[in-house]
């Protein structure tokens, strides 16, 4: 039988459910998902359409965010449980910060070929990395994972670097056709958008040696959360394993359901690149990230990453 | 009992009264009159409460005024500005009734016959900016008379009437002042309306720091009328003897 | 009214009184219930001190950061202060004095009015060009209400018989607005201009939220939002803060020089 | 004739302003993804009137408005008779409420919503925070403004100093307060949207519009929200005007229609 | 010439004056007399092109009244309101100067000079709500003076003024009229003023829709003098026979 629910954990739309309702001797059954409209968290939606949650007694309901430190203050409040597709550098400067005690329970997403790429206008001059030396080139964020990526991509091709210019990715194919920056770094589906609508040149794929395959976001949690529910994030954990191990064997089953909770059509999602889906969250991965970002002067001390992984 | 003692009065470094001593009994009519710009207003607006004593004393039944005195009513002379243009003239005159504790039909049905009283019959439910200036006047005038005041202090109240309505009016202050018997302090540029109206006319000196030039009790015979008080050779002499001091 | 000296030091006095015990009443709460996210007052001013007032006493102790981001922000935000108080004058005056053009302009301006600036992004983006240009157009679209309004309010509550007056005397044009609509709606145009300057200080801050900006108080901010570094969170406040009060203070010797003649 | 004269007028207005537009959305500045005419932009917000889930958002921002609105009034009127009235008060909080003023909730909105939730009380707090001022200024000047005369006319029939100041100074401002009102009722309409937008939770306007912002060829629909918003501030903006029509024949602007 | 020809006048469905014909030779006197309320402001608005004519036809020097005639100058009943606060008095009687395409400093002569004549010098850098009722009134007729109109329309100009102050400027205003020559319409409430100063009398009806019941030249012999004029037998017949047409 479960242990009836602790009452700190907040008594926002989360805490509700509670109780044995699980069976399985799970603390809380209800996990409320705060989650982003983007490819990284198909599994997320894969695991509740084909029933994963329920199998491992959870109930889980999917709150939509435009951006993941959005739901930031809903996590400390408790309001959600945990949040799908966070933004990895985003969070770890959180948690190094101290407005979260973070804990990943299970990685979400790592950067695969093409999924975002420099783009150049079709007759633009810059040819090569080399060129994009103190070029205007737009990010989504500013010091976040694109530039933090694109930085160690030129770094290891001795190439200069350039000037960012944050632009949302919406307006980046605007930016791009108006000469206001010379390159946009752009995710799918701008990606493929831009290149389709401008005819746009690849200059290089953001995810090329030595960020191949990167991790960039993952599903979160607070250390509170973690420590009190461990079977319920454990239940978790498994439901979203299942269901990355579909979402990488089964492209085809993450192009069906793209269109049902992101902005993607369905034309889009037949051919745009897709991020890769860990099955396994492996620390070592993770590593290579806050090494970079310790690097690049995005975190002030190291931090293991093991220490975060919910295991 | 109205008590002036040596009051002194004025704006920033601009002195405006000096020195003026007066004792108005209970009941007494007293008009006061001046040259343009000599501080009649300004003896009003001291006498009640609104602005603040400079030098000597004002006292009320002796107690020194400080803040308005009780049951006080005053018609001022931009009487325009000092209606209300969000009130019907009906709600503008009744006002004054709240502070008796009426109940609401009990003062609009006041303010109804004040309003008949001054001639403005029927105009209760119209704005104020919808009337003329004498009528205006009039409705400054019944808002003043309604709340049967014990002290009546009224600035030019009749400046902008004809002369018909003038005189019903004059002849309705009279009345009211004997059923009531208020102390009314009324100030006036028409000599003959002092005379005839008052009990006692006072006559200030042109300013800046005016005094008392004349005090003067009207002790006409008989009770008033527009024929023939006006007619009185006591009347013509007081009238002469006013004249003289104003333009002395 | 000219209130004594005395008085105005004694108002000064209670005014800081005030802010200081609220401030020490911030200090305290912080210092019993810490949190990451409200860090006691000592520690922002601190890191404001070392933020941006740590420089050499030849650049007025303003450091780098400081010149970098608090002087282009403050241009922003004067620029669209200027011109949304001149434009909201004039297009104010011109509404309240012309029904037609009043009944011409007023849906469209009243639809203008009510657009949500974060959504019109994609059309600054495709009309005006990255930087100051965008910025300050972002600025003027929202601060230039409040004048508008209320100097159209002002200018059709004029006193009929003051029009009167003004029609009678033959005042042109130009001779009306002078002598008659504008000082007699200066009061609520200073209403509207005090409401437009602190909207200005938080459109600076929309404006440099805006693509392709690198520098400001509100990029330093939302970047360090974003960062998670709160304490830069609550120093760049705390200076929108004191802008914004320095600001008013100027507008307000202003008005007093305007409006100075005391009660009517 | 006067009232029908100002609607053809007014229409007119709208029609020119569409027509320039339009033609800024033609004259092939960029692609038509990236800024879609006019026409197109009005017949997706037309579509959107039959989408239940996009008017159940529309619904719950603008009940958002509405007790944002409320409550801003509730504080601001009577503070701003306090202030306008009480000069001691008024110079003892000025710092503070000076201080306080220029905070953009762009940057409230993390912290509030870390006291308050990411919910209704948070987007509540922030409209009501937003749209306070221009009512609680509207008052304090207004009320500077009274005639003192008008304000003497009553003590001296011995009323009090509450009286003169429910009697004679909020009547007299009323008029003014309303403008105060006209302009936070946009501002908290544009606070709902915004922090809809920047905030991402729930439900509401501004999410359709944060969501659509997100697809590749979205500026239409955001535009289509837009017109949204545009339309709802039109129809406020009237009713406004109606009832302040209403309530307060007797200033000068509204005399003339009696 | 100022021709009003079967004028009716009102306000929303409120009749005020009924098919009045009136001829004002130029350089003409009028004064124009009647109960309050009657209509005699409204008269004055809608010679002035200020309230749009509702029946008939007014006309000066044989032109329709569209809008503002030219060289007119106006009194307001309301004089206090009228005057602008936020300028110092100087200021106020100056600003007609300015469609005369005088420099600052003429216009600011010109104003203190027409100041010092109606009894204010040295109150030309003070701000009209610093003065006394009269004293503002006195404002505004220096104020329309000052521009030398040639149709001037008083609208109880002298109502506020003691009766030393009143004389003196009924006599500037005969000078006045004599030297220029304008065209006077003159609103008053005492008979014996509209007597003194006027070249003809009109009396109008008690409204609603009043008439003009009373048309009556006044041929007083010799130049008009306070003392010897107000005596004379021709005044006091005159006199009586206006009051019993008002009080008619
Ligand atoms: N703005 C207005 N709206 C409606 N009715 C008005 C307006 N102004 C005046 N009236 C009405 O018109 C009539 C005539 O007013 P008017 O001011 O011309 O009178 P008057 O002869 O000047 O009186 P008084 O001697 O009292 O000044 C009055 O009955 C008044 O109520
Ligand atoms: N608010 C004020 N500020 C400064 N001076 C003022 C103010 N009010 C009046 N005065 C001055 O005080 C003097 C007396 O004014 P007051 O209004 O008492 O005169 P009054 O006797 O009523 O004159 P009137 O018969 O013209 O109404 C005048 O010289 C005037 O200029
Ligand atoms: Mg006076
Ligand atoms: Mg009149």
């Amino acid at each position: 039988g479960g242990d009836s629910d602790d009452a700190d954990a907040g008594d926002g739309k989360g805490g509700g459910g509670g109780g044995g309702g699980g069976g399985k001797g799970l603390e809380r059954s209800s996990v409320t998902v705060a989650a982003l409209p983007l490819a990284d968290d198909a599994p997320l939606y894969l695991a509740r359409d084909r029933g994963l949650f329920e199998k491992e007694g959870l109930d889980v309901r999917i709150q939509p965010v435009q951006q993941s430190i959005q739901a930031l203050p809903a996590l400390s409040k408790g309001q959600v449980d945990v949040i799908a597709s966070a933004n990895y550098v985003t969070f770890l400067q959180a948690h190094e910060k101290g407005t979260l005690d973070l804990r990943i329970l299970a990685e979400g997403a790592r950067v695969a070929p093409h999924m975002m790429d420099v783009l150049v206008p079709e007759d633009s001059d810059i040819r090569s990395v080399a060129d994009l030396k103190g070029k205007k080139v737009a990010v989504n964020i500013l010091n976040n994972i694109q530039s933090l990526t694109l930085n160690a991509i030129l770094g290891q091709q001795g190439a200069g670097l350039p000037e960012y210019r944050q632009i949302a990715f919406p307006q980046m194919g605007v930016a791009l056709e108006k000469g206001q920056v010379d390159a946009v770094h752009a995710v799918e589906p701008f990606n493929s958008a831009i290149q389709k609508q401008l005819n746009a040149r690849v200059l290089v794929d953001g995810g090329s040696a030595p960020v191949e395959s990167i991790p960039i976001s993952g599903y979160v949690t607070t250390g509170d959360y973690a420590s009190k529910n461990p079977r319920t994030a454990a239940a978790f954990r498994r439901a979203i394993a299942a269901a990355a191990r579909i979402a990488a064997q089964d492209q085809d089953a993450v192009r069906e359901e793209l269109p049902e909770y992101t902005k993607v059509t369905a034309a889009q999602a037949e051919s745009i690149r897709l991020p890769a889906y860990p099955v396994t969250s492996d620390a070592a991965e993770l590593r290579r990230l806050t090494e970079l970002m310790k690097e690049q002067g995005l975190l002030e001390k190291p931090i293991d990453p093991g220490t975060l992984l919910v295991e | 009992m109205l008590r002036l003692d040596s009051l002194g009065q004025g704006y920033g470094d601009h002195p405006v009264l000096h020195d003026i001593t007066l004792t108005v009994p209970d009941g007494q009519l007293l008009c006061v009159v001046g040259p343009s710009g000599c501080g009649k207003s300004t003896l009003l607006r001291t006498v009640a409460g609104l602005l603040p004593v400079r030098e000597g004393t004002v006292s009320v039944d002796g107690a020194p005024v400080s803040g308005v005195p009780d049951r006080l009513a005053v018609v001022f002379q931009d009487y325009g500005r000092s209606l209300y243009p969000w009130l019907p003239v009906r709600e503008n005159v009744a006002l004054p009734l709240r502070r008796r504790g009426l109940g609401r039909a009990e003062r609009r049905e006041q303010a109804e016959l004040m309003l008949e009283r001054v001639g403005l019959r029927g105009a209760g439910r119209r704005y104020p900016w919808q009337l003329s200036g004498g009528m205006q006047q009039r409705v400054a005038i019944a808002r003043a008379l309604v709340c049967r005041p014990s002290l009546l202090l009224m600035d030019e109240p009749f400046g902008s009437l004809d002369a018909q309505t003038r005189e019903d009016l004059e002849d309705l202050l009279l009345e009211v002042h004997e059923s009531e018997g208020a102390t009314i302090v009324f100030v006036t540029h028409d000599i003959d309306e002092s005379v005839y109206v008052g009990d006692r006319v006072v006559v200030l000196s042109a300013g800046p720091g005016s005094r008392v030039v004349l005090d003067l009790p009207v002790g006409l015979p008989g009770k008033r009328d527009q024929i023939a008080t006006r007619g009185l050779p006591e009347f013509v002499a007081l009238r002469a003897e006013i004249g003289r001091a104003v333009r002395s | 009214m000219k209130r004594g000296r005395a008085a105005a030091s004694r108002g000064a006095l209670l005014r800081w009184t005030v802010l200081a015990t609220a401030i020490a009443a911030w200090q305290l709460t912080t210092r019993t219930h810490p949190s990451v996210y409200f860090p006691p007052p000592t520690d922002i001013a601190r890191h404001t001190h070392t933020l941006w007032f740590s420089g050499p006493p030849t650049h007025a102790f303003l450091t780098p950061a400081a010149t970098e981001n608090i002087l282009p922000s403050l241009a922003r935000m004067t620029t669209g202060f200027v011109i949304a108080a001149i434009a909201g004058i004039a297009l104010g005056t011109a509404l309240g004095r012309s029904r037609r053009a009043h009944a011409l302009c007023n849906p469209v301006l009243q639809f203008a009015r009510a657009v949500p600036p974060p959504a019109l992004v994609p059309v600054f983006v495709v009309l005006l060009d990255f930087g100051t240009r965008m910025q300050v157009a972002s600025i003027v679209f929202s601060a230039v209400w409040p004048v508008l309004i209320n100097t159209a309010d002002g200018v059709r509550n004029t006193d009929p018989l003051r029009v009167d007056v003004a029609a009678v005397l033959r005042l042109n044009r130009t001779e009306r607005l002078r002598f008659l609509f504008l000082p007699s709606a200066l009061p609520r145009i200073f209403a509207g201009l005090r409401l437009s300057l602190s909207l200005c200080l938080v459109l600076m801050v929309f404006s440099e939220l805006l693509p392709g900006t690198a520098n400001g108080i509100g990029f330093t901010l939302t970047d360090a939002q974003s960062r998670s570094d709160l304490l830069t969170v609550w120093a760049a406040l705390v200076l929108l803060g004191a802008l914004g009060y320095v600001l008013n203070t100027v507008l307000l010797a202003v008005e007093k020089r305007l409006l100075g003649r005391g009660d009517r | 004739m006067r009232r029908r004269q100002e609607l053809l007028l007014g229409a007119l207005g709208v029609l020119l302003a569409l027509g320039l537009c339009e033609a800024v959305g033609r004259a092939g500045l960029v692609r038509r993804d990236y800024l879609p005419p006019v026409s197109e932009v009005l017949t997706r917000a037309v579509e959107l009137a039959g989408d239940p889930l996009f008017l159940d958002g529309v619904g719950a921002t603008v009940r958002a408005w509405a007790l944002g609105l409320g409550l801003a009034c509730a504080i601001a009127v009577p503070l701003g008779l306090l202030l306008g009235s009480v000069p001691v008060v008024d110079e003892a909080v000025r710092a503070v409420v000076e201080f306080l003023r220029p905070l953009p909730s762009v940057a409230l909105i993390p912290l509030v919503s870390l006291l308050l939730g990411s919910g209704t009380e948070t987007k509540v707090a922030l409209i009501a925070y937003a749209s306070v001022w221009p009512i609680l200024y509207n008052t304090v000047y207004g009320l500077g403004e009274t005639d003192p005369l008008a304000k003497d006319t009553l003590r001296a029939f011995g009323f009090g100093r509450l009286s003169v100041l429910l009697r004679v100074e909020l009547p007299a401002t009323a008029p003014f307060i309303a403008a105060g009102l006209r302009i936070s009722a946009a501002v908290a309409l544009i606070l709902a949207v915004a922090t809809e937008i920047l905030a991402g939770f729930g439900e509401g306007l501004g999410i359709f519009i944060a969501q659509a912002g997100l697809a590749t060829d979205g500026t239409r629909d955001v535009l289509a929200g837009v017109v949204w918003a545009g339309a709802l501030g039109l129809v406020i903006n009237g009713a406004l005007v109606w009832g302040e029509r209403r309530l307060f024949p007797w200033t000068p602007e509204h005399r003339g229609e009696r």
